[in-house]
């Protein structure tokens, strides 16, 4: 069905060929620096557009290639895109090219270095998505901590050590644990004494409840950092408000999905069970994300921290779509990763025009700027109501679908969750109302530069998707639905639960009549 | 006997090279040429190896040349040509005479390393790592103009020579035991169960031989010296005693546990867990709060030493995994432990080492290649992916979670947590941080043959890693790299 | 009569190391040590091993300690303060720990019969040892004289004066 | 038209305002200096013409359903927009006679107010921002009413909210103003969070028996399936209501929504958004049957705020805010008529409201044009004469507010006062007390408004000689709707006055028979007189205070302080809701919290690794003979492990 | 006579040595300590010899004494480099670096 042309080898590997071509320029031409990744990284959006286009909403993994690398261990060099991670793949591929273009002025320091390390966290984001081995995932996942790590540190704030040590370290005490439980699982998986990293041996695993529990435990303490629930919530407002702009928006857009992904794509196959009994406590978790984020996002007088928190919130939903295994939900799930990647790398990126025209993110700072900088005012607006979740953008079907698949398992979880939706409101019409609103009460704001082309190129982009992934939702759906299916047989495999919550509450029905 | 002396060949060399670079010295002292010998030997040794493909028994069963003492020995001249070609630029900018004797004295040590990858003999072993001790003992004090490097000799001769003692007397005993200092004759005679195996005092023996391979690894409780010696040692030295005899003891130590503890002294394992895990946390809690970037190190290689434990830990006869990743690790570590030691010398000035975390500030902007180089070691050493320490540790857990010891694997990687923050600390420095006024007399020295030795190792970082295909017979890929090493480790099962 | 003659050399062997243990001096200790050593040395003969006994008075007692002799002297040491040293409390538990330690391990060694009956044949002559050191051990003799080599080197590198100068080698 | 040829069209209503909108935006967006290109009469044109090319559809539309003599809606559907799994919502569009009758009026008065507000906005800087914004708005408002599900409409809900926020925040750099617009748009989400509820549970109780939909037309045959959650279900929805439609506790938002510019006031916060809440319920009449208790609930909730905002409106002193209580007020009349299965009385108050209470914004509009923005009432007085086309049409649409036969007010309202009465027994008997007692109280503070504003005395800052009257764009509008709050009312007239009622005929298919009919006619007379007399008392009363005594202006007091502050009601949300909401997460779950306990521990972890280093320096003394001790002691201790561990 | 005689007496002036190197502070001392351990280890050798009738204990305990003396020449070395830094030969003088 495919061509032999190794498609995500290429994409995957030419922004790594470019880092290293980069890292050979001098160090002075910055000029070089962002044009040769902005037509690279454009260049690895086109190519990704061409795998989309010719991905099949099927379930099976597509453009498979595989190399054995180490043999002894049972690992291979083994990459495939199934609908999990085509359009998390979309959405780096997407996001890079505005990243380097939105640094163009911000970044006036190592250039080389900074855009280097930009396609080299592509490399790693991008692996981490097609990785197909789960010891190769583990190899990328690491990949993406140290671009992060000098990004943050090398450009950041005030207190950017501080914030990107944090970052590090969070990461890592959920990433070494998660090697642990990768190990445990392989050796569980191992077929005649041969170790197997295969994700496809991994989900054939049989494992008792009590592994299942401490896997889990492992397993989700990584990637619930990373995505980042509740009370493992507390590196992202430091590293997003230390962060330079671009860092923002690919820890924002991308990053924090990794966690979740990484949910979909081993904790529910490989620990269907334990998913199961732990579902309350990662339900009422994200729920307290959910609220709690919105509301802590409400008292922030820093523009950057605001909409970090907001992401807390917004990630809230995603793994409450998760944990009710509904497809509804896990849709509703994977949709909502994308537009927060939108909407809020859109806000980042308006956070980040603010502060390159003010140099400070202090709510208190500005206002009365939409008549000063009206576009930017309507960018802002549209990014906001994005995020969140008027019908008719795309954070609405996501929020649409997860509410409903939560109201399905629980109304009163639904409840919970759906309050998020009028917190959520009043936090970014908050901010708005405080940044764009009002009388001008600086003297700085009265001549600030409105959207110049090159951020208009930035956000244009951004803008028209929300507006179609808002109206035409199903291109996307229809291509993820397959995937999400078979992680649904999955994971409730074990419960016997069947897979759409239309069946499920049939079944539910059918058992009460029964026993009538 | 030709053929015995063709197989000799690697441990000829390196020794013949030490005594041609002694006389030399004494009559016509050149460096250059000193160091141009001791790379030549090295790389002449690293040929000879090739030889080593078969197995082969000399000396009456002493030497037992075979695939595991080949790749064990390549990878000891490795270390010696990285140490060799480290060391010009400090001997020049510590103002030190005698540098031919620094040559001369690691091609000594390369020899006595040689022979232990291969000896099946206890006495074979003290010896030649007597010889290797005593060697880095006159390395450590050789900066004399140092009050630190005269002070890191004399405790680690000390404790050096209290610990060959205890080791001595062991040796002693199995002797007493067994009646012979031959592995081979000793695992026979315990397997067969007749003689001085079930003798209680065997297993003390046992345990006074394995406290001396303790303290050469530096493990606690037998670590105390480990940290001053390597923050007062010349750092090319401290680079050499980190990645050498770390790899040479380690390699050894595979030996005899497959040949003598395991079958003789059972009861070790559960020591080693305990050992392992109080290390590496001691190594590593020590470290968090080290300014001196070469005394964390120091703390850090404690640390490391106790990872490798892990493996032995998940280490016995039968089950050989363990095996290859004690190998795989030693050979890693070795190498980025060696990069970054003789990363960070290159920032000494003439006078006191006093290498603080701030005098690397803004060292990777001004000098980005080195900056690379040393950040690829740094991520190595902490164990991100896609680098060989990384592998080292997989390796390490993987053997313990198939041998079921969970909870070894998770202290191990809760420890590696706080690895992170001590080397991620350096490139926040290097890095991060802008280099203030009055630490411009501490900058770095550029020096080519440091560069290339730090570039050899990180790309054998990257190679041993993740090398897809082997590129000549010095790069191995991955793959064939873990097969070879398989094939050495098998050697071991009887 | 042998029993005598342990009890005399064994006697002398503990009571002459026990001395070194309490010298004030390090030149008396060193004394000590040598009258130790040559009671060692009448140990080896009586173990049938003449060679050993040799090289243990012209080696150990002879050279070695002469050297160890000669450099206190060079040195001219202050003399270490025994009673404060007395007084370290660190030192005193972990010695009597470890002479429990000690004597469980005498005790195995004396309680366990283990020990074959000696081998009357065994014969340490130069000769016998000779040949074995060229043949069997031969690596081994090559390798301690390289180690000798390096002790020498290193003894010299390391006590050489420095130059004062700059050298431009 | 025939009928195929309109079902193919239906997409017009909505669109052809929001490409109105969306071409209004780019021109103004694109143009390279902002202000002098488009040009105003450029916008302006293409702002009317979307709203007239939906009236037009909106026409067609409704003769088709009228002729035609099957009663089965209009459909059409554009594409399916959310496919998941079971669960499948499509983008269509669909007019019953409900629906024909909201578009109608929607797009009227939608297309009269955009003709009105070209002379009103005339001079502001944001012109073709409003127009852009108002044809949003329109383009959403007739999503929500064609819309052919329950997220569909929801679309149109929040599309709707979106554009009364922003209209309200308009003139943003008021920072008041820009604050009552976001108070406008998260008091209707508190309502959202009922209205999605509500959806969410109509749907999974429905796939609890099979295939779910959310369809109308699926719903309304599949109703009996709803039963047992009817009551919750209805009451999520009409929390939805209450927050679009300003019903209590939610109506706190419209009073401040007035900020905005007249038009908006009139189009959005008077004639169409704000009955959006009244139409959803009607349009989900079949969920609201199912629940007796709920209806009476809706009532109670409706006549409370009837009573509540009346009341309130009697201390007002801003002219906007009078009337955005008596709006406030209407809708509670509406809501009660809802409640008590009155759907058609209902939405012909809907359609009678639209017309007079646009007029009498829009003469309010005119009104403060003419006064250079001026909105306070005390500073007017004898406009009449001087605003005699706006006076006259403000007269009308008060008389029919009052409920003044024959004007437009006096059907709807004697509908639905009449039809409470007829509802419930003694639960009706009181809502009709208290129904007549506010209608009484309209006719008063209604009167106090027009007698203080039209007649007596100028108070006025400006020159009495300088007032205009205003152009005849905005007169022409405001004429049009005087004819339409006369004439409207004449589609209700009561079977007991000799009509037919066509309205309720023609709403007949929708929402069935009206079977509660069982008085005789006597009563019904005595029910319309007295109505028609306590709007009379109403009206007399203020005469006499107002017109009789010279109006002064004064410090009110008592009751009257209280009404002016709308009863306080903004101040106890804040106190009892919003501060402590808000500085519980500050202080606690911000800095106690994510800062002390969640950020403290993580820094308390790496506090303690730090303090252990501490220890394990401590334990490096830099004597060797401490590391000889270190080795004898382990050395030691690991000979007595293997002693004792081994015999 | 009893072997075992032999080797109680190896162990116990192995253990006076490890008692000699931690309580003495000089560091030649120190040295003799360990010599004295050494001697001690060879007794064993021989003793050991003996027993197994094996002569490489013998020639086991002469490469020992060689090894002693390597040992104690760059021993020896390094005590005099010391003293010439700090003018002492007490141990617990080196603590330049601690921590």
């Amino acid at each position: 069905m495919q061509m032999n042309v190794p498609m995500l080898s290429i994409l995957t590997f030419l922004p790594l060929g470019t880092f290293v071509l980069l890292l050979l320029t001098p160090q002075g031409s910055s000029k070089l620096h962002r044009n040769l990744s902005l037509c690279v990284s454009l260049f690895v959006f086109l190519i990704s557009c061409v795998i989309l286009k010719d991905f099949i909403p099927t379930s099976i993994p597509q453009f498979a290639e595989r190399f054995p690398l180490i043999d002894k261990w049972g690992i291979s060099y083994s990459v495939s895109v199934d609908g999990i991670s085509i359009f998390l793949v979309m959405l780096v591929t997407f996001l890079t090219p505005i990243v380097v273009l939105c640094s163009y002025k911000y970044i006036t320091k190592n250039t080389r270095e900074y855009y280097g390390l930009i396609l080299l966290l592509e490399f790693g984001m991008i692996g981490t998505l097609v990785a197909a081995d789960a010891m190769l995932f583990y190899v990328f996942w690491e990949i993406m901590l140290v671009p992060m790590f000098f990004i943050i540190g090398m450009w950041g704030g005030e207190r950017r050590v501080y914030a990107t040590i944090k970052f590090v370290l969070f990461t890592l005490v959920g990433s070494l644990l998660l090697l642990i439980g990768l190990i445990y699982t392989a050796w569980k998986a191992s077929k005649g004494g041969h170790i197997s990293f295969a994700i496809s041996d991994m989900h054939n695993v049989v494992l008792s409840t009590k592994e299942q529990l401490w896997l889990f435990g492992a397993f989700s303490l990584a990637f619930a950092i990373k995505v980042p629930m509740f009370p493992l919530h507390t590196w992202l407002p430091d590293a997003h408000t230390e962060a330079p702009t671009g860092g923002s928006v690919i820890l924002a857009g991308v990053l924090l999905k990794m966690g979740v992904y990484g949910f979909l794509r081993f904790v529910f196959p490989i620990l269907p069970t334990a998913s199961h009994l732990f579902a309350p406590v990662m339900i009422i978790l994200s729920i307290i994300g959910i609220i709690y984020g919105a509301l802590v996002a409400f008292v922030q007088t820093d523009i950057k921290k605001l909409v970090a928190y907001s992401s807390v919130s917004h990630l809230g939903y995603v793994m409450l779509g998760l944990f009710v295994f509904s497809l509804q939900g896990f849709q509703g799930g994977m949709y909502q990763m994308i537009n927060h990647g939108l909407s809020t790398g859109a806000l980042f990126l308006i956070v980040g025009m603010l502060y390159e025209r003010r140099h400070t993110r202090l709510m208190s700072e500005f206002g009365g700027l939409a008549k000063t900088v009206p576009l930017l005012a309507i960018v802002f607006m549209v990014s906001m109501l994005s995020s969140v979740g008027l019908p008719g953008l795309n954070g609405f079907i996501g929020e649409f679908l997860i509410l409903l698949a939560t109201f399905a398992a629980s109304p009163l979880y639904a409840a919970f969750a759906a309050s998020g939706v009028i917190l959520g409101a009043v936090y970014l019409f908050h901010l708005y109302q405080k940044v764009m609103f009002g009388p001008i009460t600086k003297q700085e704001n009265e001549k600030l530069p409105d959207l110049s082309f090159r951020e208009a190129i930035i956000m244009i982009p951004i803008l028209l998707l929300m507006v179609i992934m808002g109206l035409f939702p199903n291109p996307i759906l229809k291509r993820t639905e397959p995937s999400m299916q078979k992680i649904i047989q999955q994971v409730n495999l074990s419960t016997m639960q069947t897979r759409d919550f239309s069946a499920a509450l049939q079944q539910d029905q059918g058992s009460i009549n029964h026993d009538r | 006997m030709t053929a015995d002396v063709a197989l000799l060949l690697p441990v000829i060399i390196p020794a013949l090279g030490a005594i041609i670079i002694f006389l030399l010295s004494a009559f016509f002292p050149s460096r250059a040429f000193a160091l141009f010998i001791t790379v030549a030997a090295v790389i002449l040794g690293a040929v000879f190896t090739h030889g080593w493909n078969n197995s082969y028994t000399l000396f009456s069963g002493m030497l037992h040349i075979d695939s595991f003492a080949q790749i064990s020995a390549l990878f000891c001249f490795a270390i010696s040509g990285i140490a060799a070609i480290a060391a010009p630029s400090y001997f020049k900018r510590m103002n030190l005479d005698f540098g031919e004797e620094y040559y001369a004295l690691l091609l000594a040590a390369t020899a006595g390393m040689v022979i232990m990858v291969a000896a099946n003999d206890l006495m074979v072993l003290f010896i030649n790592l007597e010889l290797v001790s005593i060697t880095t003992y006159i390395m450590c004090g050789m900066n004399r103009n140092s009050q630190k490097s005269t002070e890191s000799a004399l405790k680690y001769f000390v404790t050096g020579a209290a610990s060959a003692a205890f080791m001595l007397f062991g040796i002693a005993l199995v002797f007493g035991s067994t009646g012979s200092t031959d592995l081979t004759v000793i695992a026979a005679q315990i397997h067969s169960g007749n003689s001085g195996f079930s003798t209680p005092l065997f297993p003390l023996a046992l345990l006074l031989i394995a406290i001396g391979f303790f303290f050469k690894l530096g493990l606690f409780p037998f670590h105390a010296w480990l940290p001053d010696v390597y923050e007062g040692a010349p750092t090319p030295t401290t680079g050499f005693m980190a990645a050498a005899i770390r790899t040479v003891v380690g390699i050894v130590l595979i030996r005899l546990i497959v040949d003598l503890f395991e079958p003789g002294m059972p009861s070790l394992t559960a020591i080693v867990w305990w050992i392992s895990v109080i290390s590496m946390t001691i190594g590593n809690l020590g470290a968090i709060r080290q300014n001196n970037v070469k005394r964390m190190l120091g703390y850090s290689s404690i640390a490391h030493a106790g990872y490798l434990l892990i493996g032995f830990v998940a280490l016995s006869s039968t089950r050989l995994l363990g095996a290859e990743a004690i190998l795989y690790y030693l050979i890693s570590y070795s190498l980025m432990s060696l990069g970054i030691f003789i990363f960070v010398g290159q920032v000494e000035q003439k006078g006191e080492s006093d290498l603080q975390f701030d005098s690397y500030r803004g060292l990777g902007l001004r000098q980005p290649f080195v900056g690379l180089l040393a950040s690829i070691l740094l991520l190595s050493l902490t164990g991100i992916p896609p680098f060989a320490g990384f592998w080292g540790k997989f390796s390490l857990f993987s053997a313990a979670l198939h041998d079921g010891y969970t909870g070894l694997a998770v202290i191990g990687a809760l420890n590696s947590v706080l690895s992170a923050y001590y080397y991620f600390r350096l490139m926040v420095n290097m890095y991060m941080k802008t280099p203030d006024a009055r630490e411009t007399n501490s900058s770095y020295v550029r020096a080519p043959l440091v560069t290339t030795g730090m570039a050899i190792c990180s790309v054998l970082m990257i190679w041993l890693g993740i090398g897809p295909v082997s590129i000549g017979n010095f790069l191995p890929s991955v793959n064939s790299l873990w097969v070879s090493i398989g094939n050495g480790v098998s050697v071991l099962l009887h | 009569m042998t029993v005598l003659f342990f009890s005399l050399f064994a006697g002398i062997a503990v009571i002459a190391s026990l001395c070194m243990l309490t010298r004030r001096t390090a030149l008396g200790a060193a004394i000590s040590l040598v009258v130790c050593f040559l009671a060692f040395a009448g140990l080896y003969a009586m173990l049938s091993a003449p060679f050993v006994a040799v090289m243990q008075v012209v080696v150990y007692a002879g050279a070695i300690m002469m050297l160890i002799i000669f450099v206190i002297m060079t040195v001219d040491t202050e003399e270490e303060i025994l009673q404060k040293e007395r007084g370290t409390m660190i030192g005193g538990i972990l010695a009597t720990i470890i002479m429990i330690v000690g004597i469980c391990v005498y005790e195995l060694a004396l309680h366990t019969a283990y020990l074959k009956p000696q081998d009357a044949s065994l014969n340490g002559t130069i000769a016998n040892i000779g040949s074995l050191l060229f043949t069997r051990h031969v690596l081994n003799f090559e390798m301690l004289s390289l180690l000798l080599l390096v002790a020498l080197v290193g003894a010299l590198v390391l006590t050489k004066q420095q130059k004062k100068k700059t050298e431009a080698r | 038209m025939d009928r195929q040829s309109i079902e193919q069209l239906l997409w017009v209503i909505p669109f052809a305002p929001l490409i109105g909108a969306l071409a209004i935006g780019l021109l103004c967006a694109l143009s390279p200096k902002r202000g002098s290109f488009p040009s105003r009469t450029v916008v302006g044109f293409l702002a009317c013409l979307g709203p007239l090319a939906s009236f037009m559809v909106a026409g067609g539309v409704f003769l088709a359903l009228g002729k035609s003599p099957e009663t089965t809606p209009v459909h059409q559907t554009l594409f399916s927009w959310i496919q998941c799994g079971a669960f499948s919502i499509n983008f269509a569009f669909e007019a019953d006679r409900l629906t024909a009758v909201m578009l109608m009026f929607v797009t009227f008065v939608g297309t009269i107010i955009h003709f009105y507000s070209i002379g009103y906005m005339g001079h502001d800087k944001g012109y073709a921002r409003f127009f852009s914004y108002l044809n949003l708005f329109l383009s959403a408002m007739l999503i929500l009413v064609l819309g052919s599900n329950l997220v569909l409409m929801f679309l149109g809900w929040e599309g709707v909210g979106l554009c009364s926020y922003l209209l309200i925040a308009f003139w943003f750099d008021d920072e008041a103003k820009a604050i009552a617009g976001k108070k406008a748009f998260i008091v209707n989400r508190i309502g959202d969070f009922g209205f999605v509820l509500g959806i969410f549970l109509i749907y999974t109780t429905l796939l609890k028996n099979g295939p779910s939909s959310l369809e109308f037309s699926f719903l309304a045959t599949h109703a009996y399936l709803l039963a047992p959650v009817a009551t919750i279900a209805s009451l999520l929805l009409f929390t939805g209501a209450m927050g679009k439609s300003a019903q209590i506790p939610l109506y706190v938002w419209l009073p401040d929504a007035m900020a905005g510019p007249t038009p908006v006031s009139a189009l959005i916060h008077a004639a169409t958004m704000v009955t959006a809440g009244v139409f959803m319920v009607a349009r989900m009449h079949f969920l609201f049957d199912l629940s007796p208790l709920s209806g009476q609930l809706v009532a109670g909730v409706g006549i409370a705020t009837a009573l509540v905002a009346a009341l309130i409106g009697f201390g007002q002193n801003d002219i906007k805010k009078v009337l955005a209580y008596s709006t406030v007020s209407q809708l509670g009349y509406m809501f009660v008529a809802v409640g008590a299965g009155a759907y058609s009385a209902g939405i012909f108050h809907v359609f009678t409201h639209a017309f007079f209470k646009a007029c009498l914004f829009l003469g309010a509009g005119s009104v403060i044009h003419a006064l250079h923005e001026e909105q306070d009432i005390r500073k007017m007085g004898g406009l009449l004469k001087k605003l005699p086309i706006t006076g006259t049409t403000f007269l009308i649409a008060w008389l029919a507010i009052c409920g003044i036969p024959p004007f437009a007010g006096f059907f709807s309202k004697d509908e639905i006062l009449w039809s409470v009465f007829n509802t419930w027994g003694a639960y009706g008997k009181i809502l009709w007390v208290l129904g007549l007692f506010g209608a009484g109280c309209t006719a008063f503070y209604m009167s106090r408004l027009v007698f203080i504003t039209f007649f007596g005395k100028n108070r006025s800052s400006t020159a009495f000689e300088k007032i205009h009257e205003s152009p005849p764009i905005m007169t022409i509008p405001l004429i049009i709707l005087a004819l339409g709050s006369v004439l409207v009312g004449f589609f209700g007239i009561p079977e007991a006055l000799g009509g037919s009622n066509v309205f309720a005929s023609w709403l007949t298919p929708v929402f069935g028979e009206h079977t509660s009919a069982t008085h005789s006619n006597f009563i019904e007379y005595v029910v319309m007189a007295l109505s028609v007399s306590v709007a009379f008392i109403g009206i007399t009363i203020a005469y006499i205070k107002y017109v009789r005594k010279p109006f002064i202006a004064s410090e009110p007091r008592g009751i009257a302080a209280f009404a002016e502050a709308a009863f306080h009601v903004d101040a106890l949300y804040r106190i009892v809701l919003i501060n402590p909401l808000f500085s519980f997460t500050r202080n606690i779950l911000f800095r106690v919290v994510d800062v002390a306990i969640i950020d403290g521990a993580v820094n308390g972890i790496a506090k303690l690794s730090s303090v252990s280093g501490g220890l394990v320096r401590r334990l490096q003394t830099g004597t060797v003979r401490t590391y000889l001790y270190y080795f004898g002691a382990g050395a030691a201790l690991l000979m007595l492990i293997v002693y004792i561990g081994k015999w | 006579m009893e072997s075992s005689a032999y080797i109680g007496l190896a162990i116990t002036i192995f253990f006076i040595g490890v008692f000699g190197m931690l309580v003495r502070k000089s560091a030649f001392l120190f040295l003799m300590s360990i010599e004295l351990m050494l001697n001690s280890a060879n007794l064993a050798w021989v003793t050991f010899a003996k027993v197994h009738g094996n002569l490489d204990g013998h020639v086991y305990a002469f490469f020992i004494m060689a090894l002693a003396a390597a040992e104690a020449c760059v021993g020896l070395a390094i005590i005099v480099l010391f003293y010439r830094k700090r003018r002492s030969v007490i141990l617990d003088n080196a603590k330049e670096m601690s921590k």
